[in-house]
């Protein structure tokens, strides 16, 4: 025991003078610090109400409710997150996982309030004093909890597909389908999107699990023709995906087309499972295109004798004469009317109502008539010239190429139009080039600017990566014809705006600013029309219009009770448009056809 | 259009504001009655074209008619001219078609865009030509209606002609 | 790690070796190898420290595992000794006498996971738990979801709904 | 020392080892010590059976604080779990989130990025440091010295500054999840840190003078509680309680963990054995730990990658595996053993504190023939925390 352990502790009387350190007015002096976990904020206009903050929310702290400033709409729930802070343990794994970076964290701690129900509220929309705090929580940009890149799709490269009618996209392995699976959030906000509402976040959830057969059947619920939705979709579920905000949304069609791809057709008969007793109902369908196959196998599941009417010599529609090889495998097509097929349903092919059998007599050998005829026709310009005889329709074309019929490939052509059927028509003609003429030489011209392309944006990078020449904002005036009469260009002028402030048409041009694109073929691609002249005068006459189009109810009935119509003679040109179209007219004609 | 070089004829021939204005109705009424009489013969598809365009001229004819029973119509017709309407002039329609017995709802609507066409051309010409004034007011008024029309026109135009903008 | 496995081997019959990393290894037991081998890693080895005893429930094959990790403080590496015992009436010999320290790891599992290690000191004192009646709660098949649920009041006024099925009512209800 | 008990009322053991102690003879006592007691941090208590004053018997109880949280993971996804495993041990949370994460990126086959290791490593001594300041105040309060933990709990308090401009939360920081950490070091962080280790070191050098050399500490503390360097082994001492044995262990020697090979420090030692030394030895340990913080900071990257890529967290499943992760906490080992089965879901998480040793075997053996006095001492001198025991 020393003399220094008996004296050294008395050091501590030097803080008698020392200043206390407690902080005199903590509700005041002490903010949080910038990055501090207090209470939430939550941006209402950029929130989708996808609910991941409650799902990933481990004190089950979050509840999902609609709220009235907010409307539900396509790609948002209306739903916001309230959050109780009895539960709440402020781990900020909500704001880690936002799918849209609304959810944020103040640097608020301190507010005291008598009643513990204000600790459950909605951020953003019942208002507090820390609403507009900059400081807080925010996450740091890098620090993501689900992977804001899709897995990339292999396809062919250029050189190996630029002279080949292979279908480009290869398919995701079993592992790249799986991570691309992770990715989803099965938040469900695609299923309003989807025109048939197929269960997206269930089917993706059958990819993770690797259970393809339930996968299947839950692609065949709702859409029978997912060999080619998986593949040419428009997608539009993709637009609403919840990942789509802060990074690429799920590659949800190429997800369809997994599934699709890992179960051996010949299981789909015993997946789908058979179709009901008989009930001795007939029912004639006209067009074996994806709206009218898709009533007939929703009819005949449920026990009805259909019959469908095919003017061509094989299914499928425009999925089968307008949409290209390298895109949708004949074979993939087959497989899905195969399917439909297997189920009982009756195809006539190479009959055209109207002309091989009268309208009439469906009306008497049958209890219902559906009329999914498609839009077979193209539009012409009609500009001047445009009836000369190398000016061509794409649907004419591609329809040739389809029926392997023989045509004038042209050395030179030009496109107009910048829709999908464009890149069609523009991407098979340079196939077929490449293959005879060992060069491409495609002009694509459109009035919009390339941006604005109705064309897929995949489409439009594809088509200029083979060697097609996208000329935008040219507006048609006129094919040019030598004196020999042989055609040699399109006249285009510059297109300075095409729609108007109320986004309706009204193209100004800058006549000023000419360009001849020098052709020997214009190939026509604006639009289509459905040639209705089986009607006969007399049903054209009693059935009622509307605006060119069959006048129809919601369920797809006309003013005629026996008579349906669906599919984009209705609603314009989509696949899975049509095919919820042929679910809805199934559905009214199970009902009409029954209810006695 | 025949009967566009003889309208202009009787149009210059007036010299009375209500004459021209008489005039520019009666053209509006053969139109509309044209229109008219087309609409039962085509398919009951696109007869709403021309049920439309029917309904448009008669429009224009009652808007005329009741200009010309104004007095204070040049005032209003000064007003009006203030703020000229922007021809958007979409080419590919000008070629005027053979409108035989069945005709289609494009060339329909082609024939009413270059009937409206040769009106407003018709039109700007005479106001053109006419010296400062009333009646170069009105001229240039009728030229501006029909510019609006045809421009209304072209926006049905795009819209039947390039369904679904495929 | 490698070289210890063969080693053992000459006097043990071992499982199968897992090597996790260069100083971990999980080595696989039959039940009455577990006191030979231990006693021949501690003494022999220099395996003096007991890290941790532990148990999984591989409930869906009706086993226990036991893992029992030794250091080696030497030269700092670790092996897991995993005894894999069925979970009816699952019992296991205590290593009390070998590590005093283990009777505490035997005294939890025998709370947690009903694993019986007979002559453990204190082995069926209440070490955590006071009052238990319900099955060990450490087991797979005890919920705890449901417990809580049977347990404790929920706070009133929660309600939730899923955005898929608000927008299948909101904007489609008829399914179309 | 120059009490000898008088062993001749001692109990007699019995046949079957126990003791033989007759509570009606009137020559034994009960106490309960705890669960709410200055000499224990957090909720533990310990039962008593007394002689006179001195302890012929004591049994540890706990019980207080379990929340089953190595369940309550087994129904937890993987990224779920990170925000719970910080409960378990509130004075010095980091270890668990460090261990969790780096048991799952183990199993999981994800490298953390080095910026994030060195960040993780700071934040680890931070909270070893903080762990040691309350050690300290609660060692002192055991002896009645009520001051130095007023003392210590101000600069803690600092530290938590710290922590909190760094991680977004005081004591619960949630910073340290399976891939990386959350975010960067603020701006002008480095300073603000030089001035609170400043504060901490002018602290403990107060803490020095009126602790370390008070007569009345050292009469007490010297000699008494002596861990015997046979227990080490029998009983899985480690950290501080196994160096102030002479035993040459530390975790971030022996396995080296983040950047530690890096820093350049050797484990603090001491001979013997008793509560002054281990106290002596978390003073330096806490002052190295100062040195280590200096170190990192100084030796840091500027920038660099915070998150390894993971996978999207919301369907995460890790193979089947199993692995043990340890690092050392300011009381010795701390681990975790994580199982996995392939699911979204941890198959079995078992937390290894050291306390679970050193507050119940070693703690039960130490504690016999002590006099009740230095109950509270030599407890507070195994620094044990309660939670880790029953997690």
């Amino acid at each position: 025991m020393s003399i220094r352990d008996l004296l050294s502790p008395f050091s501590a009387w030097k803080n008698i003078l020392r200043d206390p350190v407690t902080i005199p007015d903590p509700l005041n002096d002490r903010p949080g610090s910038d990055r501090y976990r207090g209470f939430h904020q939550n941006d209402n206009e950029k929130c989708i109400g996808c609910g991941t903050c409650e799902a990933i929310c481990q004190n089950g702290a979050i509840d999902m409710l609609p709220v009235d400033s907010v409307a539900t709409k396509e790609g948002d729930s209306g739903l916001r997150p309230r959050i109780d802070y009895g539960r709440c343990c402020w781990c900020a794994l909500c704001v880690d996982v936002c799918m849209t970076g609304s959810l944020t964290m103040s640097n608020e701690y301190k507010w005291v309030e008598s009643d513990p129900d204000a600790f459950r509220f909605t951020p953003g929309v019942d208002k507090k004093f820390w609403d507009n705090s900059e400081l807080g929580y925010k996450r740091p940009e890098e620090h993501r909890l689900v992977s804001p890149e899709r897995i990339e799709m292999r396809e062919m490269n250029v050189e190996s597909r630029i002279d080949s009618f292979a279908e480009i996209v290869h398919g995701y392995s079993i592992e790249e389908a799986q991570l691309e699976a992770d990715r989803c959030v099965a938040c469900g906000l695609c299923i309003a999107t989807c025109p048939t509402h197929m269960s997206i976040p269930d089917y993706i959830n059958a990819v993770r699990e690797g259970d393809y057969e339930q996968g299947l059947r839950l692609l065949y619920e709702t859409n029978p023709f997912s060999n080619v939705c998986g593949r040419v979709c428009t997608r539009k579920c993709e637009s609403a995906c919840a990942s789509r905000h802060e990074g690429e949304p799920i590659a949800i069609r190429w997800l369809k087309r997994h599934i699709i791809d890992q179960i051996p057709h010949e299981k789909y008969r015993e997946i789908i499972g058979d179709p009901e007793p008989s009930t001795g109902k007939k029912v004639a369908i006209i067009g074996a295109g994806p709206a009218g196959l898709t009533a007939a196998f929703d009819l005949v599941r449920k026990g009805h004798e259909v019959i469908v009417y095919e003017a061509k010599a094989a299914a499928g529609g425009m999925t089968r004469y307008g949409i290209p090889e390298y895109r949708l495998p004949y074979d993939a097509l087959d497989r899905d009317i195969e399917t439909i097929v297997s189920m009982g349903v009756q195809i006539v092919y190479n009959t055209r109502i109207g002309a091989d059998i009268p309208m009439q007599q469906l009306t008497q050998d049958f209890d219902a008539v559906l009329l999914a005829i498609g839009l077979q026709e193209g539009r012409q310009t009609r500009i001047p010239n445009s009836d000369h005889e190398k000016v061509y329709r794409a649907v004419d074309l591609l329809d040739k190429i389809t029926a392997g019929e023989e045509f004038h490939l042209p050395h030179c052509a030009v496109i107009i139009g910048g829709g999908n059927v464009a890149m069609d028509i523009a991407r098979s003609i340079a196939r077929l080039q490449k293959q005879q003429y060992g060069q491409v030489d495609v002009v694509l011209t459109a009035m919009e600017e390339q941006q604005h392309f109705m064309a897929d944006p995949d489409e439009i990078k594809e088509a200029l990566e083979e060697g097609i020449i996208i000329q935008d904002q040219c507006g048609p005036q006129g094919c040019e014809i030598d004196q020999s009469g042989k055609l040699i260009g399109l006249k285009t002028w510059k297109v300075l705006s095409i729609f108007d402030s109320e986004k309706r048409f009204a193209p100004v041009y800058d006549n000023g600013d000419e360009t001849i694109h020098a052709c020997d073929t214009v190939i026509e691609a604006i639009g289509q029309f459905s040639d209705i002249s089986l009607l006969g005068d007399e049903l054209t006459e009693k059935l009622e219009w509307n605006r060119g189009r069959i006048q129809i109810d919601s369920d797809g009935r006309t003013s005629e009770s026996w008579l349906w119509s669906a599919g984009d003679c209705v609603n314009g040109p989509d696949v899975v448009h049509a095919v919820a179209d042929g679910h809805r007219v199934a559905a009214s004609i199970h009902c009409y056809i029954t209810a006695d | 259009m025949a009967d566009s070089i003889s309208g202009k004829e009787k149009l210059q021939a007036c010299t009375t504001l209500r004459e021209i204005l008489e005039q520019a109705t009666e053209f509006e009424r053969t139109a509309r009655d044209f229109y008219a009489e087309l609409a039962p013969k085509v398919s009951k598809k696109i007869r709403y074209l021309l049920d439309e365009l029917v309904i448009e001229e008669q429009a224009h004819y009652d808007l005329f008619t009741d200009l010309a029973d104004k007095p204070e119509v040049a005032e209003q017709i000064k007003l009006e001219i203030m703020t000229p309407p922007n021809n958007k002039r979409f080419s590919d329609c000008i070629q005027l078609p053979e409108l035989g017995d069945k005709p289609d709802d494009q060339s329909i609507l082609q024939y009413a865009l270059g009937r409206e066409q040769a009106a407003m051309d018709q039109y700007n010409s005479l106001a053109e030509s006419a010296p400062e004034g009333p009646i170069k007011d009105v001229f240039t008024f009728l030229a501006q209606e029909e510019t609006e029309h045809k421009n209304e026109l072209e926006k049905i135009y795009y819209e039947v002609v390039h369904s679904g903008g495929v | 790690m490698h070289e210890l496995y063969t080693k053992l081997k000459q006097y043990f019959p071992l499982g199968e070796l897992i090597e996790q990393r260069d100083n971990l290894a999980f080595i696989t037991l039959k039940q009455e190898q577990l006191r030979p081998v231990i006693l021949h890693l501690r003494d022999k080895e220099n395996y003096t420290h007991l890290v941790l005893l532990t148990a999984v429930d591989w409930l869906e094959d009706n086993i226990f595992q036991l893992t029992y990790l030794l250091s080696n403080r030497a030269n700092a590496t670790d092996i897991g000794l995993r005894v894999m015992i069925s979970r009816d009436s699952a019992s296991m010999e205590s290593i009390h006498d070998i590590w005093p320290t283990a009777a505490t790891y035997q005294r939890e599992l025998r709370e947690m996971f009903g694993i019986d290690f007979p002559d453990s000191p204190r082995v069926n004192d209440d070490f955590i738990l006071e009052g238990w009646n319900d099955i060990p709660p450490y087991r797979r098949d005890f919920d705890t979801l449901k417990y809580s649920e049977q347990t404790f009041s929920q706070r009133p006024g929660r309600e939730t709904k899923d955005p898929a099925e608000h927008m299948k009512q909101k904007l489609y209800p008829d399914g179309a | 020392m120059t009490y000898q008990p008088d062993r001749s009322q001692y109990p007699n053991k019995k046949a079957d080892g126990s003791l033989d102690i007759d509570l009606k003879s009137g020559k034994f006592l009960k106490l309960w010590q705890g669960p709410q007691h200055p000499g224990i941090t957090g909720n533990m208590s310990v039962e008593l059976t007394v002689c006179g004053d001195e302890v012929v018997e004591g049994i540890t109880h706990v019980g207080y604080l379990h929340r089953g949280f190595e369940k309550l993971m087994e129904r937890r996804t993987f990224i779920q779990c990170f925000p719970i495993v910080c409960r378990i041990c509130v004075p010095e949370p980091d270890f668990n989130e460090y261990c969790y994460a780096a048991a799952v990126e183990e199993l999981a086959g994800i490298e953390a990025p080095e910026y994030a290791n060195w960040i993780r490593t700071l934040i680890l001594e931070m909270g070893r440091i903080n762990s040691y300041l309350m050690y300290c105040g609660g060692q002192a309060g055991s002896f009645g010295m009520g001051v130095i933990s007023q003392w210590t709990t101000y600069v803690r308090d600092l530290m938590l500054d710290r922590f909190e401009e760094l991680t977004g939360a005081r004591i619960y920081h949630m910073f340290i999840l399976p891939g990386g950490v959350r975010d960067r070091l603020p701006e002008g962080f480095a300073q603000r840190m030089e001035e609170t280790l400043c504060e901490i070191e002018s602290t403990m050098s107060d803490v020095y003078n009126t602790m370390y050399c008070n007569a009345v500490f050292k009469k007490r503390s010297v000699g008494v509680g002596v861990i015997d360097i046979d227990l080490m082994d029998a009983y899985g001492v480690t950290g501080p309680n196994a160096r102030a044995g002479g035993v040459a262990k530390d975790v971030r020697k022996d396995q080296p963990y983040l950047v530690y090979p890096e820093l350049d420090f050797e484990p603090i030692l001491g001979q013997d054995s008793d509560i002054y030394t281990r106290a002596d030895i978390r003073r330096q340990d806490l002052l190295q730990s100062v040195d280590l913080v200096r170190q990192i900071l100084a030796k840091m990257p500027e920038d660099g990658s915070l998150m390894a890529k993971i996978p999207s967290v919301m369907h995460w499943k890790i193979p089947r595996g199993e692995t043990y992760i340890r690092g050392e906490c300011s009381r010795g080992e701390y681990g975790y053993y994580l199982v996995t089965d392939g699911s979204g879901y941890p198959r079995r998480v078992n937390v290894r504190g050291p306390s679970y040793t050193h507050a119940m075997a070693l703690l039960e053996r130490m504690i016999v023939n002590l006099n009740i006095a230095d109950v509270a001492g030599l407890m507070v001198s195994l620094h044990t925390y309660p939670p880790e025991i029953e997690r």
